[in-house]
């Protein structure tokens, strides 16, 4: 199994969660995340003072499924969410060794 | 003006204390009468301006997070502004010298005496009156064009109708013009006041076209909840709390008996209509609406209004018992039919509640109302009222959006509605500490 | 009925302006009276209408956010409610015709003269002063049963309180009933309003049981911290400032010279308590404990209500003393030996501190107190008054609140209790762009 | 104390209702005129109580949500501990029999008759009213000092300033003092109340030094956004709103017609100068800032405050638009030339624009201003009142924040000031149940 | 050493930090998530229109453990946590490569 | 590529920020977390009942770099951190699969 990290824009966790319902994916989790990357943040002046805003709003979703579908996946996920602009975000690939189905105690592959 | 009843008042108080016997001098005197009027119309202006923080409350409550700061700073300008222009230039226009019925000449700058007016207070307690009226006016098309309107577009808007769209209104009805002189009841502005901007809105929120993603690509509808139900219901609270300034005290006479009823009059519709639209709500979507109820207790506010001072306190439930029936079925009709986005439902409960209420008096009005055997005659005025106040605000909106749209522009860009407009139209955010779920700029 | 002491006032006020000779008209007319004691007591109706807001921000500033929404919702909903109901029907079994001391009998929608009221200002006026004081009673009961009770037996309670057990009450002791009679004192409603509601809420909170979570299985209360203090704050901020129109305002007349000293002795006796709670917190827990010192002045208010205008400015601060001791141990009494669940401290400022107050009237009260040399006779009567009410209100929320858990339903469901009442009794979320901690519904 | 102009009102009401012949007995007769200056004063005196929550909300919203119940508390505390002060001594010193033209010396604890006053109201009223302003000069200090003070160290701040700080400043200039001898004019106390809170803020906030992470180490500031621009933005109007009783209710008189014009020169002030910041903002800075213009707001309203009385709509206007300048540079200058750090502003929008608003008297009073060829007589009187007053304050604040800071300690340790006072001052969250960015304690 | 990520309903926070404290598991780090798997939302009407609340709170424990203690933990968990009920949640294990303790610099087993 | 997942004080994020910015790392995510370890938690009283707030606010941030950087970042955030004091927190690496730039579609060590 592996997990995909996906860290992009909040305005395309609707798009995302579209693809995985039609793709079958059955699980993810999801989390308000702030990042920085090449897209820097923005300077703004709050009653006379200059700040910046660098880090930027950012969701993060996680889905572990199995090896079979990453690729395929990852294709999909990149049309969906890629803008062309700075900002788009990266997704990551981890090993993950084991999951555990709480609810009725199945493992592997069946638990996810 | 409104009507002095101060005889009847007195010969009403009279009856009411009949174990008393009263002096030969009993009538009241007019430097107290203009003491005690004074210091009731005032204490009613500074209750109608508080009214201006429910406005804030329940528009910024009703809408995301992320626009909170914009939607304040809107409501503090147009109250801030619309003073200025309305003492400047509007004050003359709704009560200086008639002109053809239509508009008033004189009094700009406060600089006339305006005898004609035949106040029974000082001037300036007048125009203060006056003053935080206009504001009410003006504020109420925030709250239907939050959310992904421009900053300078709403600035310019709340100007023009404090100077003007306003002002002639409230000189048809309350400054001596056409409408006034026809017998159209409107007692403390169901129509002059919200229905005025309630078209506004209509218009207003027409013409920007819904925030994105409210509606979806086959049409349907989305909901879009507010940030804050605990502050939408404070603003609620503030604002029928200022009502009591707003309908009792446009007697501008406290020696004015009916000060009383009018109280009444009011709490009632405002009661009975929130609870018919929890009812409703209860009913139609399975479960009691808070922030629908919140409306429900607004629009019995709106609908009393015009006839507050007319009705009887039985009459004033049932005011409040159509205006939940319509702010419900209203505020469907606009968002699932007309498709207009209007987030806090201000059209719903200024525009067609104003209306209703206003036509009601043309009924229910004890002296004058159809209900009471007194013909149809009230309620064709009443109707005719509504009708010309609904034309001349469509009509002078609509130039005015548009030339704004094409002047400055009307909206903001896509990616800073999304962002949200507090961090792009005034480069801060209204919840720094606090975790957004979306569009937030964290740290 | 509040005693007129007009002239009285008449005489004060000539003394105080000794340089100042005095006409002989000097006695101010009835239709003037009239006139100022009707804005008087308008006002003070809607400062003490804003009470509302203030009991909303508190109960649901020290809640928890999931419910926050369903607080606002019965806030508001009980004053809709009971506010028709009262006028349809509490009115009159509060101050219609005396029924052997114990209900009255006319006045039914409003639609009697009640010429035996013998009132100074207009039967409207009046109406709408009693039926806010009736609306805080209802009130009080929604914070103690907060985050667990179903919504539909909520709005049936506060439809029954409304209508009849606090209007008995009422009767009894402003309606010309029995304990009026016997000279029993409760200027404001310390017992009539705050026990009241704070003896409902005794019942209502033991019979629904605690929150789930509130008590460990050894019986070890756990602290379950309100979502906005900033809100809590701020209502009590408002309930302050509302209890200047419960107090001054229950002479009905702006004409009668004590009301300044009555403003005066509700503010020291709020001021000393909650800077007595300060210290008592500061002492037991180690620091100033900031809900608990906002519980403290509201305890102050609610303990001088009974006696603001019988008691001296020094003995309203010996009150205010005795409240914030009583209130303090009161609710770690209540939390932690009845083991009752109260979320917002409702029984120990309303029950307790309600009927201390009413007691203390019996020693501070300059006129008939025992501290003041004229016995133990005005002692008895206030214990005697306070137990009667405890007693009726005891028993009667007692059937109530059977026979609602027996056929509707008292207490929400496990689930729905830990989701949060606003998604299962609602359908939607006071805070929908904020992460909250437990039991949010993102997206 | 405040003139008496209630023979020119009443001519000037006769002016007005030209068409109406007037008895004999026009004059308000004694009785009824303290009837209606008594409730006049009373409702003023609510309605500036309720500043204190316009203070907690402004105060609280515009600092972080780490110490948002620390602030509650301390707005709380300061008007708790300042009534009862206040009520003991501080009256007393401020209004007692006049000792060599600086202090008063008879009237603790409410005691003496206070006949020399020749006050036209209750005594009590005149107190309650005395004790709300008193609290407002106290309560400005805890903004400008949020975020890093020791609890302790303000509670005995602010009993000190309520017991002879202000007190002393008020006999001067209100009670008889040297001041008032010499023709100062400060009508409703912008040197009075607003500056004696903005010199302490100043000397309170340079003593105890910037928060952490307000200054780089080259001394560049940093932006510390608040955690609330809603709860900032209801503050203001609830401010704006408590004004109306702060202004127009000092003249103690509901009989004097001057009330009407003083409502419109506050509201004027306040409407210009927020407009006039966020033109100066929206120019300065790219965007108009929004919580810079609310505290434009206040700074037009803090401004008028001294004048409301004597100067003309048109004048209030000019007067708006020196203190919106005034309070945007003077924040920066304080910011970034003095570095000192004040959260909210206190120092700018109280101490510069009460300053400021009283010279401008000297300008702009009708009846002994420059601009209408009176010289420069006043405008000299009125420089010599701010410099006294600001000596005064800065002098005793000075050793009083000294001696705190050498005993007790004036500020809290490092680490309780990076995870906020709130738990460590208090033991609790104010927001339990939302993630809060930094310093939060979770579960 | 393995990482477990408990992903479960926010109630069962409690009792898994009684279970670590209890099983000498020394850390652990908690955060605010929102997931959707089999378990799917709940349908709303909010002023007349439908939405559907699509992701639900759930809570993500994360806690690094020697290799040797993951299978009872897993065991310990699965009792503590499970209803039998959807939305009960998943445990994934991952593999970590080092562990920094900052405070001393230790790496490795030692660190956590 | 590894990901280096730090978990400390919050008040510590500005100084590793700009440490990142130093070295040239150019991505990073961040989220706030609440964690227990050695630090416990304090006991506070609210209104008369004491409770205990035993998970403490920390951040997570998270960057995904080259494997041959891993080594001495790990120990300039090391030396950037620690304050000596209990609660300093700790670093994890873990081995990443695969990374995807979703602008470009560029993969692996090119999409960090
Ligand atoms: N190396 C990295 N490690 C962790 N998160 C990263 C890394 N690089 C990028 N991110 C996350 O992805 C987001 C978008 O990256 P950015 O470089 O701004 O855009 P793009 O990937 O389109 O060039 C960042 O805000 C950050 O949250
Ligand atoms: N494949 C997955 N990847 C990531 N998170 C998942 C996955 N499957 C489930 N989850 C998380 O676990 C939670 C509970 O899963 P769900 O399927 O609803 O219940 P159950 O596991 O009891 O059938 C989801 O809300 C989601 O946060
Ligand atoms: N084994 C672990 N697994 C996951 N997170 C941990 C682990 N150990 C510590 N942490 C995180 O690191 C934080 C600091 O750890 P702590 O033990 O309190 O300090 P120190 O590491 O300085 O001894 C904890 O609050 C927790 O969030």
């Amino acid at each position: 199994m592996k997990k995909l990290e996906i860290i992009t824009r909040p305005e395309k966790l609707e798009d995302v969660k579209e693809l995985m319902n039609k793709s079958g994916i059955c699980g993810m989790t999801v989390s308000m995340v702030s990042g920085c990357g090449l897209q820097k943040g923005r300077k703004e002046i709050y009653r006379g003072t200059e700040y910046t805003l660098n880090l930027l709003p950012k969701v993060k979703i996680e889905t572990v499924v199995a090896d079979r579908v990453v690729d395929g996946l990852l294709e999909s996920l990149i049309r969906t969410v890629k803008t062309g602009e700075i900002g788009d975000g990266k997704i990551f690939v981890y090993n993950v060794e084991d999951a555990v189905k709480i609810r009725t105690g199945e493992r592997g592959d069946l638990a996810i | 003006m409104k009507k002095k009843i101060l005889i009847f008042a007195v010969v009403l108080a009279i009856m009411l204390i009949p174990t008393l016997t009263l002096a030969a001098d009993e009538e009241i005197g007019e430097a107290t009468k203009m003491a005690i009027n004074t210091v009731w119309t005032l204490l009613a202006a500074f209750l109608v301006f508080f009214m201006q923080a429910g406005f804030a409350m329940v528009e910024t409550g009703l809408t995301r997070a992320k626009n909170a700061g914009n939607i304040i700073m809107k409501n503090l300008m147009d109250f801030a502004i619309g003073s200025v222009a309305f003492f400047a230039v509007g004050f003359a226009f709704m009560f200086g010298a008639d002109q053809g019925g239509f508009i008033g000449m004189s009094g700009f700058f406060g600089l006339d005496k305006m005898e004609h007016l035949g106040l029974g207070i000082p001037l300036e307690a007048f125009i203060i009156f006056q003053t935080v009226f206009a504001a009410t006016a003006a504020t109420i098309v925030s709250g239907a064009m939050a959310e992904r309107t421009k900053f300078i577009a709403y600035v310019i808007y709340s100007a023009v109708i404090s100077l003007i769209i306003y002002p002639v209104v409230g000189h048809w009805v309350w400054g001596g013009g056409w409408l006034s002189k026809m017998g159209f009841i409107d007692f403390a502005g169901s129509t002059v006041v919200h229905s005025v901007g309630g078209w506004a809105a209509l218009i207003g929120a027409a013409i920007i076209g819904p925030r994105i993603g409210k509606y979806n690509k086959d049409g349907k509808p989305n909901a879009i909840p507010g940030h804050s139900i605990t502050l939408a219901a404070l603003g609620v609270f503030i604002l029928w709390f200022g009502w009591f300034g707003f309908n009792p005290g446009s007697t501008l006479a406290g020696t004015d008996m009916s000060i009383g009823r009018i109280s009444m009059t009011t709490n009632l519709a405002a009661a009975v209509s929130a609870t018919v639209v929890m009812i409703i709500t209860w009913i139609r979507y399975g479960k009691p609406d808070v922030s629908m109820t919140l409306n429900g207790a607004l629009a019995g506010l709106v609908a009393i209004t015009a006839g507050c001072a007319a009705v009887s306190m039985i009459g004033s439930m049932f005011i409040g018992l159509v205006a939940g029936i319509v702010v419900v079925f209203g505020i469907e009709f606009i968002d699932r039919v007309l498709k207009i986005d209007d987030p806090v439902g201000a059209i719903g409960v200024h525009g067609l509640c104003g209306a209703t209420g206003t036509i009601l008096v043309g009924l229910f009005a004890t002296e004058t109302g159809a209900f009471y055997g007194h013909g149809f005659n009230q309620l064709l005025v009443q109707a005719i009222g509504v009708g010309a106040v609904a034309v001349w605000v469509i009509a002078t909106t609509f130039v005015l959006f548009n030339i704004i749209k094409a002047t400055v522009g009307l909206r903001v860009e896509k990616e800073h509605e999304e962002t949200g407009l507090d961090i792009h139209e005034h480069g801060s955010e209204a919840y720094a500490d606090f975790h957004i779920k979306t569009a937030d700029t964290l740290f």
